[in-house]
């Protein structure tokens, strides 16, 4: 299999369901023209023309809604958030339009597009550019919410996230656009809401995704160095949830702990630690443990942004916690 | 009637259909205080009377896949684009033979076989989705156009300038329709907008804004009708302001005390129903009798309608559940 | 004491602020002339004239980043958002910008005011008007989150708020604000952050807030006819969270369901549920388990809308569970 | 120089210091791209060079006491405003000593000695603070003004309408500057807003608009010196467009292959810098060796601010939990 990154393996996901399906379409802040701000639309300009790739005005509301309003008539707008912190400014439209038409319309109407956007810490963004929103769009009902880690998963989640007949928060980590990874030849796709698990193990449960995805993989190295084999759960879905792989795998090491970047406070590992705990209580020898975000806006200063992140270090000692 | 548009462009057939049309929507608000009261209906209620010229003039100088979309003061808007009102009553007394299966209510009507794309809650929330149909019209390139309205208040709102730039930018077919009532909820027009002249806002985007006398459904229909066949011909979006009154407090449960008997009284004087009977009148499209017959004819479609909304079922419990996803085989 | 309701305690709060301190403003549509949409601003305009009381454009974002404004030079302006739903057309101002100015800045800000917004479901209003937004407030570092649930404590929570040199959101049930109770004459404050045992018991600790508060008091008196002593805490507030009380409940009941009107998944509960699990794993008899609103958009019709929120048969039904 | 300002207003010593503030910026922000890749700073990096002339004319036309709040691209703004390079320079390199302490970093300087109300990273986002400051000076009674800068893609925002509006209504005295620099990233002004000429955009809010040449730092204090004299007589908001050019890309990881040779060629021809110390000596209020005496001082105090940063402490690993919340005892 080829070696691509997250990046390529994205373009190709939007290139090749723009060949297959002439409703889906791009549109964002400098898609087009300039390729957008992390290249992830590179080529598609000059493949598919302006109208299928529009560059849009600073206008983050009035992009949601726009892809909104032609995914009603069945076109598949993919709209590319030049990162997801600016989704707040879409807000409204993301929870209150977006999410709910299709239910306060009685089911009359579907709105198949996919909303992509980058996000996370870890470039010195500071306070306004480093947010992960995971949390929120998962608290969201109508909102399927995908967050994918490795090439593969990357292209076979977005393909599927275009096809899907739901609005799709597609949300990629800027740490993992450069990781390279195997991506299979030719057309496949990958289902949303079954979650991946990443390394085997007995004796404890990681509970992660995108990004922490890398995290938690170096940090079971360094336990297994010690003896201890952690199984890392890639979640790749918030919405749907794939809580039976979850609970496969924490009835099996009886201890888990979840692993995010958003901030811990009503961060999504309290959902998953609380639905562990309703489901599996009495296979737990532990408590459920989190490890999450700093609850602070992300510092500028590098030292203090490293410090609100998880880090191996933390992952580790936390999981010591729990033996 | 002062209007002074070209009457010749319609037929009397047409002309009375406008008439039966208003009067419908009439009839159909002023049922419903009563059944509110009653506890039929629930939520708010933001009722269309005053303002039917609007919404009637509009939707006759549109065809039948042409779209339209609006904010939460849409039952009338959703009948003059042809809706019956059995399935608009339905929905307010919750049943789900209503047009959104009783899960929408009076806020959120919905029929796609009208191309009616909606009633939002939102103030200002659903205007960018016209220009998303619009841009939907532009790729499929076909040649629909979209209307989309909104009150005097949603105009202070970002997205509304959002929209209106986008619009401009991409040239969509689309026609903004400003219903100016005076007010939003309690708050009147200049004091919540910098600019009283709200059709001049559109000179931040190089699209032309025009206003019209929204008591008078001829005058609307022909704004309307320029401003669309410029839309199909693909020269972009206009706004048009409609000056109009709502009878009736902003929602069921305002008592409208913010405006005085006198500029009440004024717009009664203005409504848009018995003038245009009486033009009807006296131009000879119609005789006294054959617009009493539709008065009585529309009284009785809402009687119908109140009785197939009592008689439909409620929505199954389990439709609490049932789409918040597309859920297929 | 005298019993006046909670929408007079409001504006009494309100009121005696403004009397105390200058700097203490009101902005908001409809607040003024309309004298609110709930009528909780009442009698303010005429005391206080236009220049403390500010009729504004329907322009949320707007209105809350003109209170940030104004706070940042030391005003304290209380922004009414006509409801809560509406907060999410100006989340940016609120999560971007309210709430994080002070950090991002050093500290050399203090951003004193507060977000009053009405909300939550129980009249017919839908999709876009029926939100209880607690979760994503309190996932948001940089503002304190206030639910009252008693006039009393309505009021004295609500002069806290408008002293307290944070952000604060301060979210009030529209269920409430017709209900009556004492409130202790004279001048009082209570501060942010301290839960209130509303009933004592036993056997189960039901935690909970707002106008879920009074359904857990009634479903804790059908449990107690059955013998079944029911311990109802009101948080109060979601930040400052007050997990001391909490666990000093559940030590003691061995049992705890969290109660709230916020959709489920990602809702307060979880966190609050995860927390009592890490910190007193080994004095719980059961897992903590959750009742919270259903996982969709508001639905019109009243007996869906009724199913979508907790009600005292499902509490019963879930502490059974527990036992 | 093409300007047609009135000079005789200006004492030389203010020309001078103009000239110098101006010296500063280019020196400031031209030494930060090697800094950057030797890993000093991080983050993004939206340098100000080419833009000096908008910031320094601003900025001389208002007193200390005066509000300022802008966008990202503010470290000319706040050095403009009178901040020392040193604590600029020291929040780029995320210490302790800088402005906001090394939490902030490029996007987001602030000192409130200097009311300099901080730079914000989200586009627009910071333009209804603006109206707030304002309403405060009314509040207060007291006759600052507020100067708010942004970029022309911010004119795209839904809250630049509802800033403007709201400036509008309550008459609040701020003067809002648009740096049209042609681009939002990669895309020009006209592939995003409809109506080319920006100044025009407050014609929606009966808010006077005009342009001023942004590469001519007397035309702007000019432009800015009489709006602010309207705003502190009580007649409310100006709104003016500054026509500029950013001589480096977006952010330092921008290669600006959008924007020809040909087109950057004719903007450095403009350069405000060279163009105003060729205008001092000619018009004898500088000797040659004048100029080149406050370019060398600059460039030592860029020197000097470096070396300022280098030595100054990180943040105490503990400041991660402190400012979240303000803590009294
Ligand atoms: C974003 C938002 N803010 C506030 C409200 C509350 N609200 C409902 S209707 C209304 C007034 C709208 O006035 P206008 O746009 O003139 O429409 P009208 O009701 O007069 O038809 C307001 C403030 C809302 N629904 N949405
Ligand atoms: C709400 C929001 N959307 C998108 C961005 C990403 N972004 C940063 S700067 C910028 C361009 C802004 O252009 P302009 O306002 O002209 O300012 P300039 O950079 O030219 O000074 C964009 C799109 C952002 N920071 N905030
Ligand atoms: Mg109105
Ligand atoms: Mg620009």
């Amino acid at each position: 299999m080829p070696e691509i990154t997250c990046r390529e393996a994205l373009n190709q996901a939007m290139s090749e369901e723009m060949e297959r399906d002439p409703a889906v379409f791009i549109l964002g802040e400098d898609v087009g023209l300039y390729e957008g701000s992390f290249k992830v639309t590179r080529g598609l300009l000059a493949k598919f023309g302006e109208r299928r790739v529009i560059d849009t005005p600073i206008a983050e509301a009035g992009i949601v809604g726009m892809a909104c309003g032609a995914a009603m008539t069945g076109l598949r707008p993919i709209a590319e958030l030049m990162t997801v912190n600016f989704s707040i400014v879409a807000m409204d439209q993301i929870m209150n339009h977006v999410a709910v038409a299709r239910y306060m319309f009685g089911g009359k109407v579907e709105v198949p597009l996919v909303i992509r956007a980058p996000g996370g810490a870890g470039h010195q963004l500071g306070a306004q550019h480093s947010h992960s929103l995971e949390p929120i769009f998962m608290h969201c009902p109508g909102l399927r919410v995908i967050v994918p880690s490795v090439p593969a998963d990357a292209k076979g989640l977005l393909k599927s996230a275009i096809r899907c007949d739901d609005p799709v928060m597609f949300l990629e980590h800027e740490g993992i656009y450069g990781i390279k990874g195997e991506v299979p030849e030719g057309e496949y796709t990958i289902p949303l809401g079954v979650a991946d698990v990443k390394r085997k193990g007995g004796d404890v449960t990681l509970i992660t995704l995108s990004r922490m995805v890398y995290v938690c993989l170096e940090a079971a190295k360094e336990l297994a160095a010690e003896g201890i084999e952690a199984e890392v759960v890639d979640l790749r879905a918030l919405n749907p949830l794939d809580m039976v792989t979850v609970l496969e795998s924490v009835r099996k090491t009886r201890r888990a702990l979840t692993v995010e970047e958003s901030w811990l406070t009503g961060g999504w590992g309290g959902e998953v630690a609380a639905r562990i705990m309703e489901h599996a209580f009495d296979s737990l020898d532990a408590p459920v443990l989190r490890v999450g975000g700093a609850d602070v806006p992300m510092p500028y200063n590098k030292t203090l942004e490293k410090l609100a992140i998880p880090d191996v270090r933390r992952i580790v000692a936390r999981v010591k916690e729990l033996l | 009637m002062k209007s002074k548009t070209e009457r010749s462009l319609l037929e009397p057939r047409e002309l009375l259909q406008m008439y039966r049309d208003m009067v419908l929507i009439r009839e159909f608000e002023e049922a419903c205080p009563k059944l509110y009261s009653q506890g039929k209906m629930g939520g708010f209620l933001h009722l269309y009377s005053g303002q039917e010229a609007v919404g009637v003039g509009a939707a006759h100088a549109i065809h039948a896949d042409d779209y339209m979309i609006a904010a939460y003061r849409e039952h009338g808007l959703i009948l003059a684009k042809g809706a019956h009102p059995n399935e608009i009553m339905a929905e307010l007394f919750g049943k789900v033979t209503g047009c959104s299966r009783g899960k929408g209510g009076s806020m959120h009507m919905f029929d796609p076989s009208l191309r009616f794309m909606g009633g939002y809650g939102i103030v200002g929330g659903h205007i960018p989705l016209a220009v998303g149909l619009g841009y939907s019209i532009l790729y499929r390139e076909s040649d629909e156009v979209v209307l989309c309205l909104f009150g005097d208040g949603a105009t202070n709102q970002g997205v509304f300038h959002e929209a209106m730039n986008m619009a401009a930018l991409y040239r969509v077919p689309v026609v903004f329709i400003c219903e100016n009532n005076g007010y939003g909820i309690g708050t009147a027009v200049t004091r919540a907008s910098s600019m009283e002249a709200l059709y001049k806002k559109s000179c931040a985007y190089e699209t032309p804004g025009m206003k019209v006398d929204g008591m008078d459904v001829l005058a609307v229909y022909e704004a309307v009708r320029k401003a669309v066949q410029r839309a199909r011909e693909g020269s972009g979006p206009t706004y048009i302001e409609a000056l109009t009154y709502r009878f009736r407090g902003h929602s069921i449960s305002d008592p409208g005390t913010y405006r005085s008997e006198q500029e009440k009284k004024i717009w009664r004087e203005r409504d848009p129903i018995p003038n245009f009977s009486a033009w009807l009148i006296d131009q000879g499209h119609a005789g006294r009798d054959e617009i009493e017959r539709i008065d009585a004819e529309q009284k009785k479609a809402v009687h119908e309608a109140i009785r197939f909304a009592e008689e439909s079922p409620e929505p199954d419990p389990e439709e609490l559940w049932t789409d918040v996803y597309v859920e297929r085989q």
